[in-house]
């Protein structure tokens, strides 16, 4: 086919809702779109894991040490997913980490912010994990098909995260007045960090009208923040504890809440790199890598010398 | 026959080398060689805290009061603790952690067997389900050790250095005490004397498989099972127990 | 008017940075690079854990109930910690360390210049107490920075890589709140608008003529007047309030 | 002076009670002995900074925590006084390091038990500094004169630290009944390593007849060691915590306490490299002087440059 003839096929495929596979053929900057967004998610969940990591060794009961063992070895796993569905699209995991290794890659920011107690485990899985199924579950719909595939997996998981998340606050809410206090705390320091998970107004996100065009993404930033944010409030409510929003009220108009304005000037510094663990998080997958360099050396080596012996 | 309290005390032994050795493996998380390996670590570590829970919460039966599982995990002090000495010792490297479970592991496993036939049907009844998970451990630290001990220079050389570390603390495991007699002697405890041959001709086997050499010395630190322990126990004890320290009777 | 609320917050603030910096120092006790070097960091640790119980006794004090110096030293949790984000930072190595002293020093001379003459008499006591000591702290690291700095290839680069580590935490300190400006507008909160110029000045010609490069960033990492740490004071206060902690209401 | 001349002229300072000092001739075992002996002793006061720096940041209260870094920092005061007193005898401390680092030199072995709670603080200011005092107040009069007079100074130190021990086991026995029984455990597991302090039983240390005839020593260990028992055994009595050894009594006739025999294959085996802690008090001196290595070195290259600088 010629190229005319293989962008009417995508655009037919797009179309018809069918998924792109990875020997179709595509436009190239699909491909990079995809690319950079995959990867993107894959880093994310891989950095993703420091800062929940941070309180394995002080989780306050066995059960719940448990459970954040597990949370965050599932956060591994969808990096393992992710890196998986970018290389369906010839960028091998080597070359992807080390763009988050070197800064060229972005991850979500969120994740440059520290977590100060326990309840941050709550926070974050209730929140942050919250705001990323929003942000995710239209995902599983996505036009590139392994993309879509491990979204599925992910967005299973990721679910429930997000009620063992909530049920950390809850826990935390119906306990002594210092526990709510610590979950009051955490809310309070979570909350804008997770809205701005959307990313910038629509007005400001020049890629997303192609994105949306391309199937990619099915909703605006502006709309999956909104969602989220109706799904949050009541949830907030149950719990008893106050977003940090005194802007916050129900809209009988438009039956969503409406919000204060949004901090972007913090937003961009913490992209930038300026955020409270830029350094930090970018220094520990540095370190985790660099310390493992021998390890994974070893293993080719040994696998190398077996290959030998069995062919000799 | 055995009292109360010697099962108790038996059932700790088994408990805190599960829940201390699971603790400083989830120090790993996040922070692998490798995605692959840091799932492999985080992994084992849930295994072994699993594990932990299941004999607190028999340990907690056993005390006929209201102790919950992590009263005994989280409120004993740093003497309390009746882990080997192994187990305690800081990660230090992929390569020192590699060594320390593989060791581990093998006792664990062939302490595993001993105990599924307990006269103790509880103690038997977490043996037996607790076996699959330890012959996957153990497979995975020796396939480690080979790939490590006859990898590369560097590796060899790193393992080298783990392996005379650890090697004083590789047989604690297999001293009876008195307890551990006793225990024996009920039916309820493994048999240490039956075990410690298979256990370090195994070790020593497979290390030798991997081009390591053997340690000439043959002292063996001891003290854990009675809560004698090293310096490093205290630090873990102390990060561990923190919030259930700082906040006395919270739930969480 | 100051109501007692205010001066006992700020009263933290100055106590928090001495006691978690001479708590990061006593690491280093018995781990220096050369014996009289050990000596003057544990010396430091002394005089500043000495100034903290000085701040935390007055603390006390204000607080008109039966809490004692270490009632507040090590029964808060991680958010009631008033101190600076640049002390509570790990050590890393010897050049981190003095980097991290001396922009420490050099604010804390000049900071308690000005509270010398505050209108609190406790607090203007506590400083001209301290400043002795404080000259000794700043003309030591100042003197380090100059030889790790100057000295060879590599103390030049670590040193440099320290000091672009330590950079954004440098300056918090100067930095007021509204604390910080009420506590000056009653006449007992130093005044930092007077001091910042001076600390910066000081400090940069201090590292260039030390062969550093000034780093370029103007961005300042804070919080921790407000009790916003870094994820390192959780595990600093876990180590530090573990007796205390475990053994509620004893006596020491 | 000949070689007759000079043996005599030693010997009759050494019966006059004068001092040798380090220009004077000395015979070359003397020499040799004292540089064995105080380079020890340096290291057993650096090494001895480990098992007490363990609690630094654990000590329980302000006070305490200041107490026990003036003490530990004491320490390393006694090992400067004592690494010049050596140096005297025309050794560097460089060498005495090496020699330390290298496993040749000794320390003392008593270093080698971990410290495993806070009780063990006051044990071993209790028991360890009064061992060490017992043995270290007749070397005030050590015929070197160089050693007798830093023992003066470390011994006005260690008595305060002893009564600070003292102190802190004190308070546990007058505190809860955890506390008074975290004092009992500590005495349980320093007694017999502090009166295995005094070395061998006089009739296994063969240097001792020759040590004593120089008068570096002044009393033989077995002597110290029932001084120790003697002194000590009453002050366990006012804690109200039981000495370890259920041979202990007094005896009417001897005026003196009995006590039970010393498992000398433990104190051979910890001298031997087999103690809990030999490896990581070597390997933890080790990593603190070779980390230092480029400190070191930078302090020298600076010097110099100035040096150069002021000269030019």
């Amino acid at each position: 086919m010629n190229t005319i003839d293989l962008e009417k096929e995508f655009q037919r495929k797009l179309d018809a809702e069918e998924k792109i596979e990875p020997k179709d053929w595509m436009p190239d900057d699909y491909r990079k779109t995809l690319i950079r967004q995959i990867s993107q998610h894959a880093h994310s969940e891989i950095v993703g894991m420091l800062p929940e990591g941070n309180w394995l060794t002080r989780a306050p009961s066995l059960r719940r040490k448990v459970a954040a063992l597990a949370k965050v070895q599932d956060e591994a796993g969808h990096g393992l997913y992710l890196y998986s569905a970018c290389e369906t699209l010839g960028v091998e995991r080597d070359e992807l980490l080390e763009q988050l290794h070197t800064g060229k890659a972005k991850y979500s920011s969120i994740f440059n912010y520290p977590t100060l107690t326990w309840a941050d485990m709550g926070a974050i899985g209730w929140l942050v994990d919250g705001a990323a199924i929003m942000n995710q579950v239209p995902l599983c719909r996505c036009s590139y098909g392994p993309y879509a595939r491990a979204m599925v997996r992910v967005c299973k998981e990721e679910s429930f995260h997000q009620r063992q998340g909530y049920e950390i606050m809850l826990t935390l809410c119906n306990g002594t007045p210092e526990q709510k206090a610590m979950a009051q705390d955490a809310l309070n320091r979570w909350w804008w960090p997770s809205i701005m998970m959307f990313g910038p107004n629509d007005a400001d996100s020049p890629h997303t009208a192609q994105s949306m065009q391309w199937k990619i993404k099915r909703f605006t930033n502006d709309e999956l923040r909104q969602r989220f944010i109706d799904a949050t409030v009541p949830q907030a409510d149950i719990l008893g504890i106050k977003i940090p929003d005194p802007d916050l009220k129900w809209n009988e108009e438009t039956k969503h809440y409406d919000f204060g304005s949004i901090d972007w000037d913090e937003f961009w510094a913490v992209v930038k790199g300026n955020g409270p663990c830029n350094k930090e998080r970018l220094a520990a997958r540095n370190k985790a890598h660099d310390n493992g360099a021998w390890v994974r050396e070893a293993a080719l080596a040994y696998t190398e010398k077996k290959r030998k012996k069995t062919a000799a | 026959m055995a009292t109360q309290q010697d099962t108790y005390d038996y059932t700790l032994r088994l408990a805190d080398n599960c829940l201390i050795l699971g603790q400083r493996l989830a120090e790993w998380c996040g922070h692998g060689p490798v995605l692959e390996q840091d799932i492999a670590l985080t992994n084992i570590s849930l295994d072994l805290i699993g594990q932990a829970r299941n004999y607190y919460q028999y340990a907690a039966e056993l005390t006929g009061s209201k102790k919950s599982e992590d009263d005994i995990a989280f409120l004993r002090n740093d003497r309390e603790y009746k882990n080997l000495l192994l187990v305690e010792q800081p990660n230090i490297d992929f390569g020192y952690t590699i060594i320390r479970q593989y060791f581990f592991d093998v006792f664990h496993f062939h302490l595993l067997n001993e105990l599924a036939t307990s006269q103790d049907k509880t103690l038997a009844g977490i043996a037996q389900k607790s076996q699959k998970e330890v012959t996957y451990h153990k497979r995975w630290s020796g396939q480690w050790v080979f790939r490590l001990g006859d990898g590369t220079d560097e590796s060899h050389e790193r393992t080298q250095a783990a392996l005379d570390h650890f090697w004083p603390y590789a047989f604690e495991s297999v001293i009876p005490d008195t307890l551990d007699k006793n225990m024996t002697q009920y039916g309820i405890g493994a048999d240490l004397s039956k075990i410690e041959e298979i256990v370090k001709k195994e070790i020593t086997n497979h290390l030798r498989e991997a081009t390591l050499t053997l340690p000439t010395e043959t002292w063996n630190q001891t003290g854990g099972k009675n809560g004698l322990h090293s310096e490093h126990l205290g630090y873990l004890l102390a990060e561990m127990q923190h919030l259930q320290r700082a906040y006395p009777g919270a739930e969480w």
